[in-house]
């Protein structure tokens, strides 16, 4: 094990093959590696497989922009910006893009499994529903459990009877090792010491159970500086593979204390993209009418970042206009 | 705090302002709830300003029992946890929290609902022939499955109370026993991981609650509806013998609280 | 759930009854709620099954003492200061106390798997060894294992094929759900918030495994203050059920910037209660000669104290001499 | 450092000197090592400032990395956590960080071992028949069975070197197949969850290395001991023919490294 390499967002992304399994950082519209997931469609990547415990706009983006094969994952959407994840919505729909679904906490507990090195992970959430519905398991009515995909389980799960304590009989879900975890936060150290400034979400699960991870973050600071407070870290070096120093990944999803979501813009996608039509004029204007992520922003210009910036007395921006009234 | 106690009349309050007030009234102080964004934190907000100020909310995001300055649009938002009592992530929230057995209630919605209280939050149509997708489960069918109370917050339509859901998201009463997929009480499935199920279900013109055999009755019908109306906005044979009367409307201090205090901004209550 | 319980040491001591099952906060000799240990000998309970990822001077003390029937666990000793726990090796091999071994991942399963309420942890930790030798089942061989004693499980194990990726096959290791957690947490909030400065140990797990949880802590604080930094906290308010305010309730344990281990009394222990003879003296002299804890304190003196009392920059005390230079 | 990088000559060094050398020979660069309190401290206190300055260690308490500025005496001790780079709890150390397969190298102690690498910590005797009791696994028999390798230091002595244990409590590179018990390979019982096994002994004697087959072979005698003396320390049939001759002593830059920068107070180091 080593200590992480700091590359560009170029180089980072092109390392991923079409075809790769992804996990990303965050929860819905919080702390999404957005940048990667821009410079994904901008290098044309293919059939990717997304595991994802909630998808956002990040993932809304890879699958409107026709990069996605598979979506796993319990929830599409962009909270009350968004209610339904519309580009998902669509590709399904189309039968172009293969889903299959689970619930927050099967999804979790996959994930969990995965990051400790386990083949499976027991669970009693969500019995009795149509995600277990065999004739449902999207992935298998696709032949994808063949066993030929290291990524994809050969069974959507098992059930279990308790032997111990005679408690009834529970589902075992199957681990996930995606290739790539794509993980943005605000602060890495000199020796990769990860921070995250709020909670964690699935974050620290993602980072163990993918096979490399890169970590796109806000800025590098001192590992001396993370080290005061042990505690309050994310992840060591050694557990993380590439760095890449992109402030404002997250856009428009929000960073705590660094920027607020972009309500403005995460509103105006989820209508604008309903259609492919709109998704692609949409694309046009910020991913491949843009060269990079500094052309992105000074798109985005200054006033428009200024006012999303977090106070860093609470973490979030005070400027931004929110309700009715 | 200077309004009263009682009660606001017709056309003083909104059909959401209700919403909220009857989903305060069945926390209890002391709860445990673990809720989503919207019209939940209105009405666990208003009971901990009111009738259940103990009451502690658990985040999907992972902040618990947070006291938030301004009102979070995401259980995710860095506004959840300021003066929380722990900030942790998704498996503290599912499994620290909801499998280990501390959540008390669940507050959740769906687009569809059937009379066992079984909830669609997935599919138009289903994954054979999606027509259109939702936003899937998320912690809905988690929530529903080992909360102990669980207040089901719906639309009143007849194609969203619905004879027999076309996919069922979330686990009410009568639940899906597989491999056959035939519904048997949920206990049957549950064994002794069974810790509850759906106990109220709350529309913009009633409030419904579930009989012994887990099958949905009115309970009370909101001031401007009649019991009639409720029939014709159902798509089952609805049970309204058990009917107790109207629903109380907000108090002019429960407004007053919902407007000053829990959402002053008017994110969700316009 | 409800908010926690302010009780005294004697109070909550009188809870437990003879044949419960105890957990404990800490590892080795930190953060071992010694007082109630002291004050369970002082009530003279019996037959106590306790459940230990690891032991320490605190179940040493319990054994040593005849309250205890069963000992399941990893390990037993006090690191440097005392490398066997001779107290349990004495009772064990004259037969009056049941052992059943596990490894320490084995113990941390099926703590955590009791915690998020399974009935059991997969993990394929210390496979083929004689920890998992059905002839040494020290509690089935004692007869516990017939489904009488919900806090027993019927098998000490099972093992399960990987069905989805085929890894092989690993252990499911049963859930445990003790009776009592007695924890040592230096500070808790007026809410009932924990907090503890340092490694969490299995303390986490402990609260939520346990049916019912006693913390024993140095002080109670704001609970606003805690809650300044909620990513630092161990444990909600209505995870916890009994406060017994109790300062040094953790000597000879060290408890981390509050004061270090109190390694001459240790030592002193490990040497002097090889014996039973040299355990009740020791009983004699520290637990049955004292009132309560306060005349314990009285015993130790201040000098003793002060010199433990732990700097707070660094958490530990600079002022006891540990090595021979 | 001012002391030289020649080696020390007999009677200038103790032998747990040269323990604490062999083992910091046995850790590469980058290592992530999962070690207990006392000489494996030491031997990665020293590797640290010489060798595999990148090393990075997991306590069983649940600190990663740190760097303390005052040795610790036990893996839970408050030492432990300075400058680290995380502090949790066993679960990280033994799932998060082992069970997930970070481990690269342990370094574990034992009462007993035979050829294969299996160790003893645990009884004199028996469950069935105690006469005494050790400590215990505690993490041994995991860190054992999961770290790629993994340095065991003994004291030799015939009776701890033996043919059979009568307890196995951590895995080598033979172990016991249940329910029979018969031994077998360690890939048998570990599947694809196989990850390596012990890959050195290092003794107060002698350093030596498993063959391909898992069985024990001398590699290096310490300076004024001879393959002799080994064998007759050992109570199974040694295989010397391997022996690449003597253990090279301490350089007198790693005796000035472990006197003044690793054990400065003399807490393992008298």
């Amino acid at each position: 094990m080593g200590t992480p390499k700091i590359i560009t967002l170029q180089e980072a992304t092109s390392m991923i093959k079409d075809g790769d399994c992804l996990a990303f950082s965050g929860f819905t519209i919080w702390r999404r590696p957005v940048a990667m997931c821009y410079e994904i469609l901008r290098q044309g990547k293919k059939n990717l497989h997304l595991f994802e415990v909630q998808g956002g706009f990040h993932s809304e983006v890879l699958v409107g922009g026709g990069a996605v094969k598979l979506w796993e994952g319990s929830w599409m959407g962009q909270e009350i910006l968004g209610k339904t994840g519309v580009n998902l919505s669509r590709k399904q729909a189309n039968g172009e893009v293969i889903v299959d679904d689970l619930s927050h906490g099967h999804a979790v507990g996959r994930l969990s499994a995965g990051a400790i090195g386990l083949p499976f992970f027991p669970t009693a959430l969500a019995m009795g529903t149509d995600i277990l519905n065999p004739a449902y398991d999207g992935i298998a009515n696709a032949g994808l459990r063949d066993g030929s995909n290291p990524k994809i389980p050969k069974e959507k799960y098992t059930t279990v009877k308790d032997p111990f304590y005679d408690m009834g009989e529970l589902l075992l879900m199957p681990a996930i090792n995606p290739n790539w975890g794509l993980v943005y936060a605000p602060m890495v150290g000199t020796e990769g010491t990860v921070r995250i400034l709020a909670q964690c979400y699935n974050d620290q699960d993602v980072i163990k159970a993918c096979d490399k991870v890169i970590v796109i973050c806000e800025e590098i600071v001192p590992d001396e500086y993370l080290r005061r407070e042990p505690t309050q870290n994310l992840a060591n070096g050694y557990e993380i593979d590439y760095i890449v120093v992109c402030p404002w990944a997250a856009h428009p999803t929000g960073s705590q204390f660094y920027y607020d979501t972009d309500a403005d813009f995460l509103l105006s996608f989820n209508k604008s993209t309903k259609t492919q039509d709109g998704f692609d004029k949409f694309a046009e204007e910020y991913i491949y009418g843009v060269k990079d992520h500094d052309e992105y922003l000074e798109k985005l210009g200054v006033r428009r970042l200024e006012k999303l910036r977090a106070s860093q007395a609470t973490g979030y921006s005070s400027r931004v206009k929110r309700g009715t009234r | 705090m200077t309004a009263s106690n009682e009660y606001a009349k017709v056309g003083e309050f909104k059909p959401l302002d209700l919403l909220a007030v009857a989903g305060a009234r069945e926390v209890n102080d002391g709860d445990v709830v673990f809720a989503g964004t919207g019209l939940p934190m209105l009405a666990i907000g208003l009971a901990q300003n009111e009738n259940a100020p103990t009451a502690r909310c658990v985040y999907e995001g992972g902040s618990i029992d947070g006291r938030p300055i301004d009102t979070p649009t995401s259980v995710g938002d860095a506004r959840c946890i300021y003066q929380a009592s722990r900030a942790g992530g998704l498996y503290e929230a599912f499994y620290g929290q909801l499998h280990s057995g501390y959540v008390d209630l669940g507050f959740l919605g769906g687009a569809e609902i059937d009379k066992y209280g079984n909830l669609n939050t997935t599919y138009v149509g289903t994954p054979l022939n999606p027509i259109m997708r939702f936003t899937g489960s998320g912690g809905n069918a988690d929530i529903l499955s080992f909360a102990k109370r669980t207040v089901l917050i719906m639309v009143q339509e007849k194609r969203r109370f619905t004879e027999e859901l076309e996919y069922v998201t979330s686990p009410g009463w009568r639940v899906k026993k597989w491999p056959s997929g035939k519904y048997v009480p949920k206990q049957a499935v549950y064994g002794k991981f069974f810790k509850g199920g759906p106990s109220a279900c709350i529309t913009d013109m009633a409030i419904f609650r579930f009989d012994e055999n887990g099958e949905m009755y009115l309970d009370t019908v909101h001031p401007g509806f009649s019991v009639e109306d409720v029939k014709n906005n159902v798509g089952f044979d609805l049970n309204v013998t058990r009917c107790s009367g109207e629903t109380k409307p907000p108090t002019y201090r429960q407004l007053e609280i919902l407007y000053n205090v829990v959402d002053p901004e008017g994110i969700f209550l316009p």
